[in-house]
C-alpha cells in the first residue's frame, strides 16, 4: 500500500526484465533475472502481500537462480548460432500487440487499485478475514485460507511439487558416466571463507526454517516456505562442501521415500477425516482422536500437521531437483 | 496522473506480460524461453496482488488484542482494515506451479542440449529437418 | 514519521537505481553479479522500512531473515560457477 | 462409504501414486499390479457415482466440509459422471497394455512412469469434477506436468517437441489463469455455481468478456485447435507408446469438456450465443480446423502422425458442435467426447502394437500385415470404421448429432466439412487396408528378421485391452440412445 | 532514542550513497568489489539498527519489541557474515577468471 516504493520498484522491474531478455550472456541474463526476484519481493511487501513476499524471496532469490545457473552450467552460455529470425520475432511482436491491446482496453473497466470496495475484496475474502478466529483460531488468514478453507488446492500444489521431482529424476537421472566432451570443466575449489561461513549459517538456517514451519499460524511462513529453506540449507552444504557431504545426511532412496511421504501426511489427514465421519479434509473431527481439543483447535492443530507434511516434500524436492540439475542427473558432483 | 494512480499497477501488469509472453514465442533461446515464461508467470501474479490490495489496509495476519489475564478479547473484525487475503493464497499456489514447471523445463533443456548439442531452437530444427 | 520512512525508502531505490546502472553498463559478467548482489543487500532494508510503515515490524522480520539467508546462497552459488568456468567472456560471442 | 465416492474417485489414484513412488523403490516390479488395483477401484468408485447421479441427480461435494463459495466443491453432474467413468476405464485398458511395452522402452524408471501416470489420470480426473475456477487451474498444472515428464521419457526428438509443449502449454494455463483473474476481479468468487449466478444477474461487462476471451484461448491451445495445434503432433509421435495411448484419447478430449464446462456452468447461454454472437467465427474455425487437420493427415507416411492430425481433425467437430448453439449439436459434442476417446484409444492401441512388433509405425513397412497381426487389424478396423463413422459403432451416432445439429442451425460449410472429413477418413484407412491386406509381403527368408515373419501377433496382454476397447466402440454405439436419454439429456436441460 | 535512531538511518543512508556512487564511478572491478564489500555492509547494518531503536521507542520498550530487535540482530549477524563473504566469493572468482587490475596509466599495454 506504498505506492511510491511500488511505483519506482515496478518501473525498475520493467527494465530488469527488458534487460534479462537483453544480454546475449545467458549468466548475465540469469543475473539480472535475479534482480528482477528480488525487487519483486519488494513489491510484494508494498502491497502487503507478505507471505507472497517471503515465498518470492525463498523461490526466486535463492532457489530459483540457483536452478537456472546449474542448467547453464551443465550446457553452454551463448548461443553460436547467428541467424535471427526478424521475420518471426516481428509477427510475434504483432500478435503480442493485440493481446496487449486487448488487455490494456479492459483497464477502465476494473476497480481502482487499493479500492477496498470492488466486488474482489468483499465477497467471499471478506468472509475469510471476519471468520477465520472463529473459526480456526489462526489469525495469520492466509494459512488458515491455505491450509483449510481451500486445502484442497494446496495438496494438489504439494503434489506440484512431487510431480517436478519425480519428473526431473526420471528425466535426468542415469547412471551412465558421459564421454569425456560432456563434462564440463572440473577443477576442485577449496575456499575455506565460504566453507566457514556456511558452516556457521546452516544450523541457523534450519533452525530458523523450523520456527518459519511451526509459526506459520501467527507470522508469515508456512510449510511451503520452511520446506524451502531447509531445502537451500541442504543446496548450501552441497554448494560449498560437496556432494557427497550432503548426501550423507539425505541420501537418494530417502529422498525419493521423503517426498512421498510429505503428501502422503497430507492426504492421510484428510483420509482419517473421512474415516472419522466426516468429509476429506474436514479437519474438525479430527477433535475425537486429538486429546483435549475441541472441533475448533482441531483444525488448527491439523494444519500444523499438514504445514509439516508440506514442508518435508518441499524441502526433499528443492535439494533433489538442485542435485539432478547441477549434476545433469549423475548425483556425483555439480557446482 | 489520476488516471496513473489508479491503474498504474495494471498497466504495468500488461506490460511485463507481454514482455514475457513476445519472449516465449520469438526468442529461439531456450533458457530465455523459460526466463520468459517466469516472467510472463510474475505478471499474472502481479495481477492478483494488485487487485487484492486495498488502500489504508494492513497484512492479512489479524492483530489479536488480549486482556490483563492474556485471554483474547473478541473482536469485531473490519474487512476494510487487512488485504485481501484470497488472492495471495492463490498467487502462492501460482508461484509454486511457476517454480516446478521452471524446473521441469530447465530439465528438459538439459537433455535437449545432451542430444543436439545446441540451444537454440532454430539450430535444432535446421538441424533435423 | 511515516513520511519519514516512505522517503527513505524512495531514497533507497534511487540509490538502487544508480547501482543498477552498473548493472545495465557490465562491462563483465561480474560487474553485474557485485551490483545485483548489492541490490540484493538493500532489499533486506527495504522489507524492514516497509515493516515499518505498516506498523507490523515483528511480521516482516521473518522475511527479512529469510531473505538474507537466500541471497547469500544464490550469490555463492553464482560465484562458485565462476570457479569451474575460468572464463567471464564466454568461448564464443560478446558480452552484451 | 457410499457418500465419500465422489472424493475418493480423486484420491484413490492419488494415494496410489505415492504409494508405487515408495514400494516401486524395493519391488519395482509391483508398480505395474497397483497400478490395475488402483484404476479397478477408481472405475467402480466412478461407476458408484454415476449409478448414483442417475437416481438422484447432481451431487455436490463440499471438501473441508465448508459451504459452496468459501471451501472448494466437486459438482458431479450427469455428463461428466460419465466423462470421469471414462476416463477411469481408458486408465484402466492403457494400464494393462502397458506391461510389455514399458518393460521395452523405459528399463529401470518403471515405478517413476507408474507414479506419473497415475497422477496424470489423478489430474485429469479431478478437473473433470471439480466446481472451483482455481482448483482446476492447479489439477490442470498437475495433468500437464505429468504429460511433460511422460512423453519425454522417450529418446531423440521427443525432447524439443515436449519442450515446445511446455512453453505452449503454460501459456494456455497462463491465459486461464488470466481469465479467472478477470472473473474474480468482477464478480469476487471463485465457484462455478456462484460465478454463474452472479453474472447472470449482472449486466456485461467488457473485463467479462476478456474473462471469457481468455480463458476459451488457453483451452484452445490446450486442446490444439486448429492454429494453436503445432505442439501436438510431434509432442505425440515421438512419445513413449503408453504415454501417447494414454494422452491422445484423454488430454484433449478434457480439455474440450473444460470449454464445455466453461460455457454450461459459469457463463450463460444467453450471454454466449445472444450477447456475444461469435457462433459462426468459431464454427468456421471448426471448419477450418477439421479440413486442415484431414488435409495434414492425408500428407503424412507415418500412421502415428497420422493419426495425431487426426485427432487435430476431431477437435474442430467437438468445438464446431458445441458452438452451433442448438441441442442437437451440443449432444453430438458432449457424445463425440466419449466416442472419441475410445475411438482413438483404439487406434492407438492398435498403432502401439504394431509398432512393438514391427519396431515402426511407417506405412510403407506395413505390407502383409493383415497376415501377420489378424487380431490386432481387426481392432485397428473396429477403430478405423469408427473414425469413418460406419453404422454399428460409436462414430456413427456422433457424427449423425453433429450434421442434424448443424442443419438446424444452417451452418453448411460445418455439415460440408464433416463430410468431406468422413470421406478422407475413408481413404486414409482404405490405403493401410489396401496396403495391409492387398500388397503382399516381401516373401524370402521368413526366419531373416522378424519384420518378415508370416505370423506375429503381439502379447496377450496388449490384445485383450484392444479388443476390449474395440467392443467398448461397438457397445456404446449400440447404447446411444440410452446414453443420450439418460446422461446427456437430463445435463442439457439446465443449459438451454 | 528516536534523534539516534534517525541519525543511525541518515548515516546509514550516507554510506550507502557513498557505495552506490562508488560502484558507478570507481575504475576497476576490484575497487568496486571494495565499495561494494565495505560500506554496503556497513549501511545495511546502520539502517537496521535505526529501524531497530525506532521500533523499539514506537512499541513502547514491551517485551515483544526486544523479541523483534533480537531477531533484526540476527539478520545482523547474517549480513555481517554473509555480505562480505559473498562479495569474497565474487572477487575470489574474479581474480580466478583472470580480471585485471586497473593501472593509472592509461598506456599500460
Amino acid at each position: 500500500m506504498i505506492f511510491g516504493l511500488d511505483a519506482l520498484s515496478l518501473v525498475l522491474i520493467l527494465i530488469c526484465a527488458i534487460l534479462a531478455l537483453y544480454i546475449k550472456d545467458l549468466m548475465g541474463s540469469v543475473i539480472v533475472f535475479g534482480a528482477y526476484s528480488f525487487l519483486m519481493c519488494v513489491v510484494w511487501t508494498c502491497n502487503a502481500a507478505v507471505d507472497v513476499a517471503f515465498t518470492e524471496a525463498a523461490v526466486g532469490a535463492g532457489v530459483g537462480t540457483v536452478f537456472l545457473v546449474s542448467t547453464i552450467y551443465n550446457t553452454r552460455r551463448v548461443d553460436t548460432y547467428r541467424k535471427n529470425r526478424v521475420l518471426k520475432q516481428l509477427f510475434m511482436f504483432l500478435v503480442v500487440c493485440v493481446v496487449g491491446s486487448i488487455l490494456l482496453k479492459t483497464i477502465t473497466d476494473l476497480p481502482h487499485w487499493g479500492d477496498a470496495q470492488a466486488p474482489a475484496n468483499t465477497h467471499v475474502s471478506a468472509y475469510f478475514l471476519e471468520n477465520s478466529i472463529a473459526d480456526t483460531h489462526v489469525p495469520n488468514v492466509v494459512t488458515s485460507v491455505l491450509a483449510d478453507y481451500r486445502g484442497f488446492d494446496t495438496m494438489f500444489e504439494t503434489c506440484v511439487v512431487f510431480v517436478a521431482f519425480i519428473a526431473i529424476f526420471a528425466l535426468l537421472r542415469t547412471r551412465k558416466i558421459p564421454a569425456k566432451d560432456l563434462t564440463p570443466p572440473h577443477t576442485p575449489v577449496d575456499s575455506l571463507i565460504i566453507k566457514v561461513a556456511s558452516h556457521l549459517m546452516i544450523p541457523f538456517m534450519q533452525l530458523f526454517a523450523l520456527y518459519v514451519v511451526a509459526h506459520g499460524h501467527y507470522s508469515p511462513g508456512g510449510g511451503f516456505q520452511g520446506g524451502v529453506i531447509l531445502g537451500a540449507s541442504l543446496i548450501l552444504l552441497a554448494i560449498s562442501y560437496d556432494f557427497e557431504r550432503a548426501l550423507e545426511y539425505l541420501n537418494e532412496k530417502k529422498i525419493i521415500l521423503f517426498v512421498a511421504l510429505g503428501v502422503l501426511i497430507y492426504a492421510g489427514i484428510g483420509v482419517i477425516c473421512f474415516f472419522l465421519g466426516g468429509n476429506f479434509l474436514d479437519y474438525s473431527v479430527l477433535s475425537k482422536i486429538l486429546p483435549a481439543t475441541d472441533t475448533i483447535m482441531a483444525r488448527s492443530h491439523a494444519m500444523l500437521g499438514v504445514e509439516v507434511g508440506v514442508a518435508l516434500t518441499v524441502m526433499v524436492s528443492m535439494y533433489g531437483i538442485y542435485l539432478c540439475l547441477s549434476s545433469n542427473g549423475r548425483m556425483d558432483k555439480g557446482i | 496522473m489520476e488516471f496513473i494512480i489508479n491503474y498504474f499497477n495494471y498497466i504495468i501488469v500488461v506490460i511485463i506480460m507481454m514482455i514475457g509472453l513476445w519472449g516465449m514465442l520469438a526468442l529461439s533461446n531456450l533458457v530465455k524461453k523459460l526466463i520468459s515464461m517466469a516472467i510472463f508467470q510474475t505478471g499474472i501474479i502481479l495481477f492478483y496482488i494488485s487487485m487484492g490490495a486495498k488502500i489504508d489496509s494492513s497484512i492479512p495476519i489479524i492483530k489479536q488484542a488480549y486482556d490483563e489475564h492474556h485471554h483474547p478479547i473478541h473482536q469485531v473484525i473490519n474487512n476494510a482494515d487487512y488485504a485481501n487475503p484470497l488472492t495471495q493464497i492463490l498467487m502462492l499456489t501460482a508461484i509454486v506451479v511457476g517454480v516446478a514447471t521452471l524446473g521441469l523445463g530447465l530439465a528438459l533443456t538439459q537433455k535437449v542440449y545432451s542430444e543436439h548439442k545446441s540451444l537454440n531452437e532454430d539450430e535444432i530444427l535446421e538441424s533435423l529437418s | 514519521m511515516i513520511g519519514f520512512f516512505s522517503g527513505v525508502g524512495i531514497f533507497l531505490l534511487l540509490n538502487i537505481i544508480l547501482v543498477f546502472i552498473r548493472a545495465l553498463k557490465g562491462p563483465t559478467v561480474i560487474d553485474r553479479l557485485l551490483s545485483i548482489n548489492v541490490i540484493g543487500t538493500k532489499c533486506i532494508n527495504l522489507i524492514i522500512i516497509a515493516g515499518i510503515i505498516f506498523n507490523r515490524l515483528d511480521m516482516f522480520v521473518d522475511i527479512a531473515i529469510g531473505y538474507g539467508l537466500l541471497n547469500y546462497i544464490a550469490a555463492v552459488a553464482t560465484a562458485k560457477f565462476y570457479h569451474h568456468n575460468k572464463t567471464l567472456v564466454p568461448p564464443s560471442g560478446d558480452l552484451s | 462409504m457410499i457418500e465419500q465416492a465422489p472424493i475418493l474417485i480423486v484420491v484413490t489414484p492419488l494415494l496410489a501414486a505415492l504409494f508405487i513412488t515408495i514400494i516401486g523403490l524395493y519391488r519395482p516390479l509391483y508398480s505395474w499390479v497397483l497400478t490395475i488395483i488402483t484404476f479397478v477401484i477408481t472405475s467402480i468408485f466412478s461407476f458408484i457415482t454415476l449409478k448414483k447421479v442417475i437416481e438422484t441427480g447432481t451431487i455436490r461435494y463440499m471438501l473441508g466440509n465448508w459451504p459452496a463459495p468459501f471451501g472448494i466443491e466437486y459438482v458431479i453432474d450427469h455428463l461428466n459422471a460419465l466423462i470421469v467413468f471414462m476416463i477411469a476405464v481408458v486408465g484402466l485398458i492403457v494400464a494393462i497394455y502397458s506391461k510389455h511395452d514399458v518393460k521395452k522402452e523405459l528399463g529401470d524408471k518403471i515405478p517413476h512412469f507408474y507414479s506419473l501416470f497415475t497422477l496424470l489420470v489423478t489430474g485429469l480426473l479431478g478437473i473433470t469434477l471439480t466446481g472451483d475456477a482455481f482448483n482446476l487451474y492447479v489439477l490442470l498444472e498437475i495433468s500437464a506436468l505429468t504429460s511433460y515428464a511422460l512423453l519425454a521419457l522417450s529418446k531423440g526428438r521427443a525432447y524439443i517437441a515436449t519442450f515446445n509443449y511446455l512453453i505452449m502449454g503454460t501459456i494456455g494455463a497462463c491465459f486461464y489463469l488470466l481469465g479467472v483473474g478477470y472473473l474474480l476481479i468482477n464478480t469476487g468468487s471463485l465457484n462455478m455455481t456462484d460465478i454463474f449466478v452472479i453474472l447472470s444477474n449482472n449486466p456485461t461487462s467488457y473485463a467479462v468478456l476478456v474473462a471469457f476471451l481468455f480463458i476459451m484461448i488457453g483451452m484452445w491451445i490446450k486442446m490444439a485447435l486448429f492454429p494453436l495445434h503445432s505442439w501436438l503432433p510431434n509432442a505425440y509421435t515421438y512419445a513413449p507408446t503408453s504415454t501417447s495411448c494414454l494422452l491422445a484419447p484423454l488430454m484433449t478430449k478434457v480439455s474440450v469438456y473444460v470449454m464445455l464446462r466453461m460455457m454450461t456452468s459459469v457463463f450463460n447461454y444467453n450471454y454466449i450465443f445472444n450477447v456475444l454472437g461469435w457462433q459462426t467465427i468459431i464454427v468456421s474455425l471448426a471448419v477450418i480446423a477439421i479440413l486442415a487437420g484431414s488435409i495434414f493427415a492425408l500428407r503424412q507416411d507415418n500412421l502415428k502422425k497420422m493419426l495425431t492430425y487426426l485427432i487435430v481433425a476431431e477437435i474442430g467437430y467437438m468445438v464446431g458442435g458445441a458452438w452451433l448453439g442448438n441441442a442437437n449439436g451440443f449432444t453430438g459434442a458432449s457424445y463425440h467426447i466419449i466416442a472419441d476417446g475410445f475411438m482413438t484409444l483404439c487406434l492407438f492401441l492398435a498403432v502401439g502394437c504394431i509398432i512393438y512388433k514391427i519396431g515402426d509405425a511407417q506405412i510403407s513397412s506395413m505390407k502383409g500385415i493383415f497376415t501377420k497381426m489378424p487380431i490386432t487389424m481387426i481392432g485397428f478396423l473396429v477403430g478405423a470404421f469408427s473414425m469413418i463413422g460406419v453404422p454399428p459403432t460409436c462414430g456413427f451416432f456422433s457424427k449423425w448429432y453433429l450434421i442434424s445439429g448443424a442443419y438446424e442451425a444452417q451452418a453448411w460449410p460445418f455439415m460440408v466439412a464433416l463430410l468431406i472429413s468422413s470421406l478422407v477418413n475413408a481413404i486414409l484407412f482404405f490405403r493401410i487396408i489396401e496396403v495391409g491386406y492387398f500388397q503382399a509381403m516381401p516373401n524370402e527368408d521368413p526366419e531373416a528378421h522378424p519384420k518378415q515373419q508370416k505370423y506375429n501377433e503381439a502379447p496377450i496382454s496388449m490384445l485383450i485391452p484392444l479388443l476390449t476397447t474395440a467392443a467398448i466402440l461397438i457397445g456404446i454405439g449400440l447404447y446411444t440412445s440410452e446414453i443420450v436419454t439418460y446422461l446427456i439429456e437430463p445435463f442439457m436441460d439446465n443449459f438451454l | 532514542m528516536i534523534i539516534l535512531a534517525i541519525a543511525l538511518i541518515v548515516l546509514g543512508l550516507f554510506f550507502f550513497f557513498g557505495t552506490s556512487i562508488g560502484i558507478l564511478r570507481l575504475p576497476d572491478f576490484y575497487s568496486r568489489a571494495h565499495a561494494a564489500g565495505k560500506a554496503d555492509t556497513l549501511s545495511t547494518i546502520l539502517i537496521i539498527l535505526g529501524c531497530a531503536l525506532f521500533h523499539l521507542h514506537q512499541a513502547h520498550y514491551d517485551l515483544a519489541s526486544f523479541h523483534v530487535m533480537a531477531k533484526l540482530f540476527v539478520i545482523i549477524g547474517f549480513v555481517f557474515i554473509g555480505s562480505p563473504t559473498a562479495t569474497h566469493a565474487i572477487m575470489d572468482a574474479a581474480s580466478a577468471a583472470g580480471v585485471e587490475h586497473w593501472q593509472k596509466k592509461k598506456d599500460k599495454k
